[in-house]
């Protein structure tokens, strides 16, 4: 490879002098005045959270009504932050979801551990956990900011599912036919 | 009691002794300039006391070549301390005796 | 507010922060006292009516020397408890010429001291002498133009001299 | 009209007038900082401080204009700064770091005095500037008392006994000197003109002073030389002045004394709450004085237009007879002129990236004072040959 010497041409006088700067300066410093602000006065106006945004994890439901999670503790152990801390619980035999056998006792999620870096949705066979549009935690003491089961459903809410592979497992169960 | 000029002349006495003994008992260079300064302001205080009271313009003319003077005085003053400074790391006359022995 | 008291309230600010100058431990506090007894001065030249000579008073003293004064001070780095308490000798010796003092101020106040020359004619003379700037310039560039050359030359001559001073030459710091 | 205030004592009225300055100066160099602020928001694309309004005032209708100008963010600022705990770090000097706020303040108000604000027309038609102090030095007393200002900087820097504010007191201290040559020299010119051969067929006696109103009187006079403003008549000396103003207020881009990057907040650093703001406060009324001066010396002080005077409005208009009416105008326009220059001190601050130390000093001791000299030796031969 060539070494090409660029020749820097030597400042001219008005350059030297830093006026002919200041002044183009000032100019778009001039035209930025009158120009409209930016930003979002935030509080009031929300920014748009795009599609496949990372927030706060949440736990989310199939449209029946049915919360998702099998406390299978995947996203437990893949948590890189160990944020997420689940009691496995058995779902009671008189339950229409008896046959799904497990679910969360307890399910808390750190928020002052979480990097939001999205394993745990990544990992979760069942596609329970959601790291949604949810942008902003606070609260007045680290107690608060541990999301426990119920806020964590709160926040999630439901999600559309076309596959209800629970339902579809019962059904085939129904008719003899254990896959 | 007015103030006439002889108030004056007390006062301008008075900064000019201060001034003296200052150059006598201080030891830091610095100090001494200071004082120095106090007893060429203590002659203006007279020059202009005498000026005014005599209805001449002399005396603040030749306050004005003071002033002048004085400061050129202090700039090459102030340089010497420092050059002193640089070669002996001290300002204290009493440190000063490279030709006592 | 008579010029009387206002004589006197400056005159011993003057003083006392001039004896403050001598006693200060502190090389900046000194410069500091330095400062307000050159502003009490300026305004010892306002009583006497020489407004340019206490503008200029602050201007050059106040306004540049002390500043001066103060940057070499922290430049060389010698402020703060740099004076030993003074010998007994010393003070003894200070006192006598103290007396002394006072014995010469009270012998000049008690021969009559000098006459206050035509105190009634200053009050009503129109324009206070050393008042208008007016004055100065003429008498600055007529009868003293001569001294106003050589200040000058005095002043280049004083500017090259600093330069010279501070400048660093080769091999002579090596000579201690 | 005003005989009244004539006739009360004479101390009275001079402690009038002191409250009277202190009373304009500290809000206008508060609202000063709050203009600061929008500016800098508006130049950077956003709105600025633009919320705050005390509870009460919320339900008054139409009040929303000057909530979105900042206005009560400013006497929250305020309020604020003057409730704060005023903290004295334990190892510092402590006289000298209470009084260096207080020295700061003494000039920055003091020079007030000197500074014409205004012109008004007497019975005698006769225009009459408004001043304090109409003293024939002028000019010298704001430079001699503002040359004062130095020393809260190094009294500040030093106190503080810490090493950033000390670097900042030295470095101030070395700055304020040098740009105090420049800026002396390059207001020479404009006096020999209006003490030069120029002025001797001019109204009434214009030789022999330094004062700002006689300045403005001479760019008041009638005909193309007498009504030009000296910003045409010595555009290098308004350069200058500019430039060293820039730099005697510690403005961007010569900011090298309190850069916040370098020297954390230089002699400001160990400050807080009010101390901390008496120094600002100092700041921004060094920025209105000069403003005011550079203003009164090349920009024709009270007179609306270049070749147009306040006299000639104040006849067009038809209020000439009413001394109240042409004092407001002239005051207003002074006024509008000067918060012009300051906005223009913002705008450069928020344009221009801040100079080194060493290229502060290199521009002031190796460009700008034989720039200055040049010129003045320049307009004196100039002057000379008229």
């Amino acid at each position: 490879m060539a070494v090409i010497q660029v020749e820097r041409k030597p400042l001219t006088f008005a350059e030297r002098t830093y006026i002919p700067q200041i002044v183009g300066g000032l100019r778009t410093t001039l035209k930025h005045l009158f120009r409209k602000p930016l930003t979002l006065e935030y509080p009031e106006q929300r920014p748009v959270i795009p599609v496949g945004y990372r927030g706060v994890p949440t736990l989310v439901k199939d449209p029946n009504g049915r919360e998702k999670c099998v406390s299978c503790q995947l996203c437990e152990f893949v948590c890189p932050p160990k944020a997420i801390r689940i009691t496995p619980g058995e779902i009671p035999a008189d339950s229409t979801n008896a046959h799904v056998e497990k679910a969360p006792q307890a399910f808390d999620i750190d928020m002052l551990r979480c990097i939001y870096c999205g394993l745990c949705q990544e990992v979760c066979p069942e596609e329970a956990i959601w790291l949604q549009n949810q942008f902003s935690m606070s609260g007045y003491t680290r107690a608060e900011m541990v999301n426990n089961k119920a806020k964590l459903y709160e926040l999630g809410g439901t999600l559309p599912d076309s596959h209800f592979k629970w339902d579809k497992k019962k059904s085939a169960e129904e008719h003899g036919n254990a896959h | 009691m007015t103030v006439g000029l002889n108030e004056y002349l007390y006062l301008s006495a008075i900064l000019f002794a201060i001034g003296f003994f200052g150059v006598l008992l201080r030891k830091n260079t610095l100090i001494i300039y200071m004082c120095l300064e106090l007893m060429l302001v203590a002659s203006t205080v007279a020059l202009v006391a005498f000026s005014h009271f005599n209805r001449t313009m002399d005396g603040n003319v030749f306050v004005f070549f003071i002033l002048t003077v004085a400061a050129a005085e202090v700039a090459v003053g102030l340089a010497i301390i420092v050059a002193l400074f640089r070669r002996r790391q001290t300002i204290m006359v009493e440190e000063l005796n490279a030709l006592k022995n | 507010m008579s010029p009387d008291i206002l004589f006197y309230f400056f005159a011993a600010l003057t003083a006392g922060s001039a004896l403050a100058v001598v006693l200060n431990k502190n090389t900046i506090a000194s410069a500091l006292c330095l400062l307000v007894s050159l502003v009490g001065v300026a305004a010892i030249f306002v009583l006497l009516d020489a407004f340019l000579l206490a503008a200029l008073m602050v201007f050059v003293y106040a306004g540049a020397v002390v500043a001066l004064f103060l940057f070499i001070v922290m430049l060389l780095d010698t402020y703060g408890g740099d004076r030993k308490p003074f010998k007994k000798a010393t003070i003894v010796s200070s006192g006598f010429a103290l007396a002394l003092l006072v014995l010469g101020l009270v012998t000049f106040a008690d021969r009559g001291a000098l006459e206050t020359p035509a105190a009634e004619a200053s009050a009503t003379a129109v324009v206070p002498v050393g008042a208008s700037l007016r004055a100065y310039g003429e008498q600055l560039f007529t009868t003293y133009l001569l001294p106003v050359q050589i200040v000058g030359f005095l002043l280049l001559i004083a500017m090259l001299g600093v330069i010279v001073l501070s400048k660093k030459f080769e091999g002579l710091e090596d000579v201690k | 009209m005003f005989d009244f205030y004539f006739e009360i004592p004479h101390w009275i009225r001079l402690v009038v007038q002191g409250l009277a300055v202190m009373l304009v100066m500290f809000p206008i160099a508060a609202a000063c900082s709050m203009a600061e602020r929008k500016i800098a928001a508006w130049i950077q694309d956003r709105p600025g401080p633009n919320r705050t309004i005390a509870p009460i005032l919320a339900w008054v209708p139409g009040i929303g204009f000057l909530q979105r100008l900042g206005l009560f963010q400013l006497a929250a600022d305020g309020g604020k700064f003057a409730f704060k705990e005023d903290a004295v770090p334990g190892h510092v000097n402590k006289l000298y770091f209470i009084a260096a706020p207080i020295i700061a303040m003494i000039p920055a108000l003091t020079t007030v005095v000197a500074v014409p604000f205004g012109a008004y027309i007497d019975s005698a038609g006769k225009l009459v500037p408004i001043v304090l102090a109409n003293v024939d030095l002028g000019i010298l007393v704001v430079f001699a008392v503002s040359s004062l200002g130095v020393y809260a900087v190094i009294l500040a820097g030093w106190a503080s006994n810490s090493k950033f504010p000390f670097l900042g007191g030295i470095r101030a201290s070395a700055q304020l000197i040098s740009y105090e040559l420049s800026m002396t020299l390059s207001v020479l010119p404009v006096f020999l003109w209006t003490n030069g051969p120029l002025a001797t067929d001019a109204p009434g006696s214009f030789t022999g002073s330094l004062s700002l109103a006689r300045v403005v009187e001479f760019q008041s006079q009638a005909g193309f030389w007498g009504g030009a403003w000296f910003i045409f008549l010595m555009p290098l000396s308004a350069f200058i002045f500019l430039v060293a103003l820039f730099a005697e207020t510690n403005r961007q881009p010569f900011d090298t004394v309190e850069s916040e990057a370098d020297l954390v907040n230089s002699f400001g650093s160990e400050y807080g709450a009010f101390k901390w703001s008496l120094f600002y406060v100092a700041e921004y009324a060094h920025m209105l004085i000069g403003s005011a001066i550079f203003m009164l010396l090349f920009f024709g002080g009270w007179n609306p237009l270049p070749w147009i005077t306040l006299s000639d409005v104040a006849h067009f208009l038809g209020f000439a007879h009413l001394p109240i009416v042409t004092g407001i105008v002239g005051i207003g326009i002074f006024v509008g002129k000067v918060l012009a220059m300051i906005f223009f001190f913002m705008w450069v601050r928020w344009t221009l990236p801040r100079f080194r130390y060493d290229q502060v000093m290199a521009i002031g001791w190796k460009k700008l004072l034989p720039l200055a000299i040049a010129n003045l030796v320049a307009y004196t031969i100039g002057i000379a040959l008229l």
